[in-house]
């Protein structure tokens, strides 16, 4: 059986996160699912719009959701953690107020109705791979494993209505079931340090600092994150991270798409896994 | 044309919504003029018949008002009264009467605003629903006709 | 303190938003969970609190602040504040009243050529092209050797696209520059 | 003819101003059967008061209405004012000119016609009114009070002491409540137990007091003075008149794990148990859900070692019915737990515990005999962060109230730490300092300056555990929101106190209201603190809301003064609204064609059945009939009764037709 589901990638997912986009379609594409790309999407703006300028950071996202409307996809995935706050904020300020949402209308030149079902990488999972997931563990994930949520995927809650804010399951219930054994650690929604990355290279270093530093204290053998952002801070800035900690930490950072992929037996190679920067043993 | 100004009897039980009603007054907030205000010790005590009495006597709307659920001063007397209510209501709507011109509502002694509000709104349907001629046209017709036929 | 002149940027928060920061009874919960309050000049509730007082001369220190930037909105304090506040969404209010007005703290300076290369680049091809973000940054703030160690290593990652993606709905995004961030 | 007099008032401008008095007065005099009608300034006033009782006398008047307040204001006065003039006072009315029409209208014709409307009503109205005299009902002098907490008991001895019985339930096995189980109270630092114990047992011994521990109230029917309470006595399966209280069981009891409710978690109890040494009663009490006989049907140690044969494992929950004349609800308050704080960790540390817990451990009859010990793994503590408002004045966890307790009981945990533990830190993370009380400023200014406890002004963003500590995420307000970071060894939440769970519930068996929280609400918030909207039910302590022990004793020797006046008359006048079925002459007697469908509507069991007989002693017919000692005037048979048979004194059909036909037909 096959279902069609909207799919948006985010730049990302594009670009420097590329093995997230190769890992979810991997995961899909075992799994049947079929997934529909949004023709022609753009940016959602990201961090850069909604400091600068508030239509503008809902006229992107708007642009996304109106071509899904065209496209009549009801039910969209936006595996970027980012692209997801931002495209559910969208359609939260747009369907609070119609005057709102006329107006960004306007600025769009499109029609828009606000009615795209927006899921997250966990919504997805939940719903289309977990019912189907025990049967196919080949390769359980057998690690201790430190689930990291972020910020963006579970706050602010009145907006996404997605697990709980302080201390979140979803992900762990997720990977106990590939065969992995979560921790219980402290560090699970807290900032990364997210866009700074480039402008401001300490203020990272000293958050996702800190969120090494804990799962690595609580001897978690990998990190599983479901934003590039979070992935690119964690990962990419490990060198930045080990000289603020002082101490070499080299627990690797895998998207939760990856981690699930090789305990279904996909080819690390499809999943992108060679291309992180803190290697991954498999 | 001036505007209609319908006529609305309140059939208020004493402890719940005419304490209520005394509440609105005290607060100061102000309605429409149109309610008129019969106090029943209870919802309870309110026989449906009074209801079809007052539209034969050119009621335009009506509102029946009690304690909350739970909060009833006699303990069940408004469950009473909501359980006849329900059935009464089907019983009219098949008769032909329309239930919008009744208004069944809970107010309670610190609901002032609540009030005020209830019998606006009722004002407002029933001002665009218009005079209620109908039942006492009916009703004037069954006293002369048939009563004294 | 004497009463100064006052402001009415509480007002428009209020207007705009729909936020009162007169919520804000400064419990400094914001501040205690900010991962950047250390980095701040004004912490979260301190800020609150400068609007709050709706005078004039703390506005514009706090329109002039650099705490606006450094906030990553990762929403901590929206999601823990017992008052319910929208601190974040206050955050972008000032931030974006500051640019308009020319009152962006000169440490924040990198931070916004950031999101203006950023923004930039989407202008002109509809999707990030992290390459183009990246030439343009470090021509605006000669941060030139910043990072230079990592460009190679996300090329040979196969994560660094050297020709940018382009979308045809590119005339689309250029009336909605116009109609906001170009906006006069 | 009747001959009936309008008085409008014009309450000085409350009615004046809006509504045209003197053309009311007019419009009265027209209608039928006025035989009297003026407006005057102030009807309430003596010379109108004057006015109503002259117009009796001299225009001979058979009813009165008095258009001016609403009748819940004044209605008493003038029923009182005619009834020196010498008419019966249920021949007096009053239509509702100022709540109802002056104050929630618009000066205009509109609102004038309203007020000729409304004295049209009422002067049909009264003109159906019959002569009705008031009812006698007799006071059962016996106080029922729920709650053997502090308030119940002072209250009950308070009542127990002017002469009159009180029962006194409690749903526990042994009174004492949440100040039984305090260490020392503020801001004297007296210990808890030292000063109430002598109570509890001055309660078990009253020879005016029936103490019902472990027991609960299943119903209450009636009115005030006569209130019939339904009490559900629990099993506790022991015989407690050969119990002596030795305690053999309680130490032979293979079941020792259960955590103890006493110790809020913190020690462990067994299946058949004594609350705490100093319990009134001290008998034990068998935890059927815990006990392993109840469980799995086999152990009985307990029946075993039993040196007077006590225990009875088929005892059952007994069901009695007290008649009582008033009851004082004392049921007190809880506090939330830890797992309410999703940021302090749901719960999950043993050591982040909550000010009740804190209580325990300092206390000297708690688990640690007093020291202060971490739950984790008994160390004690080099550092501690108090953490006041936790849940409390927090919109967005639902409870934006103050608890009110908190900032004087966390300065006393901090001082008693302090005193304990010498060499130990405390913090404070505090919002502001509540301490309205006599010597409590004093008290938080000793805790700090004498004390040395460190009192932070900041609330606590997040609280989580690294290596063995609790890492606290404050900030320092006073210094511009400065990020504060504490490595703790123990964390104390001053918990917000809310409504015991199913304090709804009971208030809805009682027909007491209850705010949003749960909480039962006094009839008055200002000058009626202790009674509640039925006459004859009164509260007292934390079950209104969160109240330390002087506050709440107070309260329970003020509720014990209202009982006891009430308890000071032999009868109560009652209002005769009452239902009746109709009577006549034989050869009908009524027109009751005994359906009993009232017998069904009615909530007091107030409707009995009758056999009419002829002269002979032949049967005619059996009839309802309405016991005035019992009905309260609601109505509900009224409606219910197909033949319009009964009907009911002040609000009759008659009545009720004519108001309705007085208004639409002008």
């Amino acid at each position: 059986m096959t279902m069609a589901l909207g799919f948006y990638p985010g730049c990302s997912l594009k670009g420097s996160s590329r093995e997230y986009s190769e890992s979810v379609l991997a995961l899909a594409k075992a799994f049947g699912i079929e997934l529909t790309e949004i023709n022609d999407w753009n940016c959602c703006g990201a961090t850069a719009a909604h400091n600068l300028n508030r239509n503008l950071s809902l006229a992107l996202p708007a642009r996304v959701l109106a071509l899904a409307e065209k496209q009549s996809l009801e039910e969209v995935l936006v595996p970027c953690a980012a692209c997801y706050s931002r495209l559910a904020a969208t359609l939260h300020d747009l369907n609070r107020d119609e005057a709102i949402k006329s107006g960004i209308s306007e600025l769009i030149g499109m029609e828009l109705k606000g009615s795209v079902h927006i899921i997250n990488i966990i919504q997805f999972l939940d719903k289309y791979i977990c019912p189907l997931l025990e049967n196919r563990i080949i390769k359980p994930f057998s690690k201790k494993v430190a689930c990291y949520y972020g910020c963006l995927l579970v706050r602010p809650h009145s907006v996404l209505h997605f697990d709980r804010e302080e201390e979140p399951q979803s992900m762990d219930v997720l990977m106990a079931k590939a065969g992995a054994t979560p921790v219980d650690w402290s560090f699970k929604t807290e900032c990364c340090g997210a866009g700074l990355s480039v402008s401001r290279t300490k203020t990272v270093a000293r958050l996702s600092g800190k969120i090494v530093m804990d799962a690595t204290e609580r001897g978690a053998e990998a990190l599983i994150v479901a934003c590039p952002m979070c992935h690119s801070n964690l990962d990419m800035r490990r060198g930045d991270i080990n000289r603020y900690n002082g101490i070499k930490s080299s627990v690797p950072v895998l998207y939760i798409t990856q981690a699930l992929g090789l305990a279904v037996g996909l080819d690390p190679v499809d999943l992108g896994v060679q291309r992180h920067f803190v290697n991954v043993e498999i | 044309m001036a505007e209609f100004e319908p006529k609305i009897v309140a059939f208020v039980c004493n402890w719940c919504t005419y304490a209520g009603a005394d509440l609105t007054g005290t607060s100061r907030i102000k309605y429409a003029s149109n309610v008129r205000i019969i106090r029943f010790p209870c919802t309870g005590r309110i026989d449906y018949m009074l209801l079809l009495k007052a539209f034969g006597e050119g009621a335009d709307g009506i509102i029946v008002s009690g304690c909350h659920p739970n909060d009833c001063h006699y303990t069940s007397g408004n469950f009473h009264a909501r359980r006849r209510w329900i059935v009464f209501r089907s019983l009219i709507d098949f008769l032909g009467i329309d239930i919008r011109r009744i208004t069944f509502s809970w107010v309670s002694a610190a609901e002032g605003a609540k009030w005020a509000g209830l019998v606006n709104s009722t004002v407002s349907v029933i001002r665009d629903l218009g005079p209620y001629d109908d039942y006492k046209k009916i009703a004037n017709f069954i006293e002369k006709e048939v009563s004294h036929g | 303190m004497s009463a100064g002149m006052k402001s009415s940027l509480k007002k428009e928060i209020r207007d705009d938003l729909g936020v009162s920061v007169d919520k804000c009874y400064q419990c400094g919960k914001c501040s205690a969970g900010c991962p950047l309050s250390e980095e701040m000049d004004f912490p979260p509730s301190y800020l609150l609190r400068m609007l709050q007082t709706g005078d004039a001369m703390l506005q514009e220190k706090a329109l002039c602040s650099f705490s606006i930037w450094v906030c990553l909105t990762c929403e901590t304090c929206y999601s823990r504040c017992p008052m319910s506040i929208d601190v974040p969404a206050i955050m972008d209010f000032m931030r974006q009243k500051s640019l308009r007005e020319r009152k962006t703290h000169r440490e924040a300076r990198k931070i916004i050529a950031f999101h203006r290369s950023f923004l930039k680049s989407i202008e002109k091809t509809g999707r990030l092209y992290e390459l183009g973000v990246l030439a343009d940054y470090k021509m605006h703030t000669l941060q030139l050797m910043q990072d230079l160690a990592l460009a190679p290593k996300m090329l040979l990652a196969g994560k660094l696209k050297i020709i940018p993606e382009l979308i045809h709905g590119r005339s689309d995004l250029s009336s909605v520059y116009s109609g906001t961030i170009k906006k006069k | 003819m009747a001959r009936i007099g309008v008085f409008i008032c014009h309450c000085g401008e409350n009615i004046g101003a809006t509504v045209d008095c003197e053309k009311v007065a007019m419009a009265a005099s027209e209608y039928d059967g006025v035989a009297y009608s003026i407006d005057y300034k102030y009807m309430c006033s003596d010379p109108g008061q004057n006015l109503i009782r002259q117009a009796i006398k001299e225009k001979e008047l058979t009813g009165v209405v008095v258009a001016a307040c609403s009748p819940r204001m004044h209605e008493p006065t003038f029923r009182r004012a005619c009834n020196e003039a010498g008419l019966n006072p249920y021949l007096c009315e009053m239509a509702n000119l100022r709540e109802h029409c002056s104050w929630v209208h618009e000066k205009n014709e509109a609102t004038t016609e309203k007020a000729i409307d409304l004295v049209r009503m009422l002067v049909e109205k009264v003109k159906r009114n019959h002569p009705l005299s008031s009812i006698k009902v007799p006071v059962t002098k016996t106080a029922l009070v729920i709650g053997g907490g502090i308030s119940g008991i002072q209250a009950s001895l308070d009542i127990a002491n002017t002469g009159h019985k009180v029962v006194l339930i409690e749903r526990e096995p042994s009174i004492g409540g949440h100040m039984s189980q305090l260490s020392e109270t503020f801001p004297t630092l007296d210990c808890s137990q030292c000063i109430l114990t002598p109570r509890m047992v001055e309660v078990a011994q009253h020879p005016n007091i029936t103490l019902l521990t472990y027991a609960e109230l299943e119903s209450i029917e009636g009115f005030i003075g006569n209130f019939k309470a339904r009490i559900r006595k629990k099993a506790k399966s022991i015989d407690e008149k050969l119990c002596t209280g030795c305690g053999l069981c309680t130490t032979k009891c293979p079941n020792k794990k259960i955590p103890g409710e006493f110790n809020a978690g913190l020690g462990n109890r067994t299946a058949i148990y004594v609350p705490f040494p100093q319990a009134v009663p001290n008998k034990p009490v068998i935890d059927k859900l815990n006990c392993t006989y109840y469980t799995k049907g086999k152990c009985r140690v307990c029946e075993k070692v039993c040196p007077t044969q006590a225990i009875r494992f088929d005892q059952e929950d007994e069901i009695i019915d007290i008649p009582v004349g008033a009851v004082v609800l004392a049921t007190g308050f809880a506090v939330r737990g830890t797992d309410f704080f999703p940021e302090y960790g749901y719960g999950k540390h043993p050591d982040i515990i909550t000010g009740l817990q804190f209580e325990r451990l300092a206390s000297a009859s708690g688990p640690t005999l007093g020291e202060i010990r971490r739950p984790s793994d008994g160390k004690i503590p080099g550092k501690i962060v108090f953490v006041a408002c936790a849940g409390s004045r927090d919109p967005a966890k639902g409870i934006p109230y103050c608890s009110k307790i908190c900032c004087m009981y966390t300065a006393k945990h901090a001082m008693l730490y302090q005193h304990k533990v010498h060499d130990g830190e405390s913090y404070v993370f505090y919002m502001d300092i509540r301490a309205a009380g006599r010597n409590y400023e004093e008290f938080v200014r000793r805790a700090i300056e004498e004390d040395g406890v460190n009192y932070i002004r900041g609330r606590v963003s997040r609280i989580y555990e690294k290596q063995g500590k609790l890492i606290v995420k404050g900030a320092d307000t006073l210094l511009g929101g400065m990020p504060v970071e504490i490595e703790a060894d123990m964390v104390v939440l001053a918990t917000a106190g809310i409504a015991n769970e199913g304090s709804e519930v009971l208030a809805q068996k009682m027909h007491v209201s209850y705010d949003q929280y749960h909480f039962f609400t006094e009839a008055h918030p200002k000058l009626k603190p202790v009674e509640t909207n039925t006459a004859g039910i009164f509260l007292v302590g934390a079950c209104q809301a969160p109240r330390d022990i002087p506050e709440s004793v107070g309260q329970a020797s003020g509720a014990a003064a209202k009982v006891a006046a009430l308890f000071s008359q032999n009868e109560l006048t009652r209002e005769p609204v009452i239902a009746v079925v109709n009577r006549s002459a034989p050869p009908m007697y009524s027109t009751c064609a005994g359906c009993f469908m009232c017998v069904s509507a009615c909530p007091y069991q107030a409707i009995e059945k009758e056999e009419l007989t002829d002269r002979k002693g032949q049967l005619i017919k059996t009839v309802a009939r309405v016991n005035p000692g019992l009905c309260q005037g609601c109505g509900t048979c009224v409606a219910f009764c197909r033949s319009k048979s009964i009907d009911i004194q002040g609000y009759t059909h008659e009545q009720m037709v004519s108001e309705v036909m007085a208004l639409l037909n002008n």
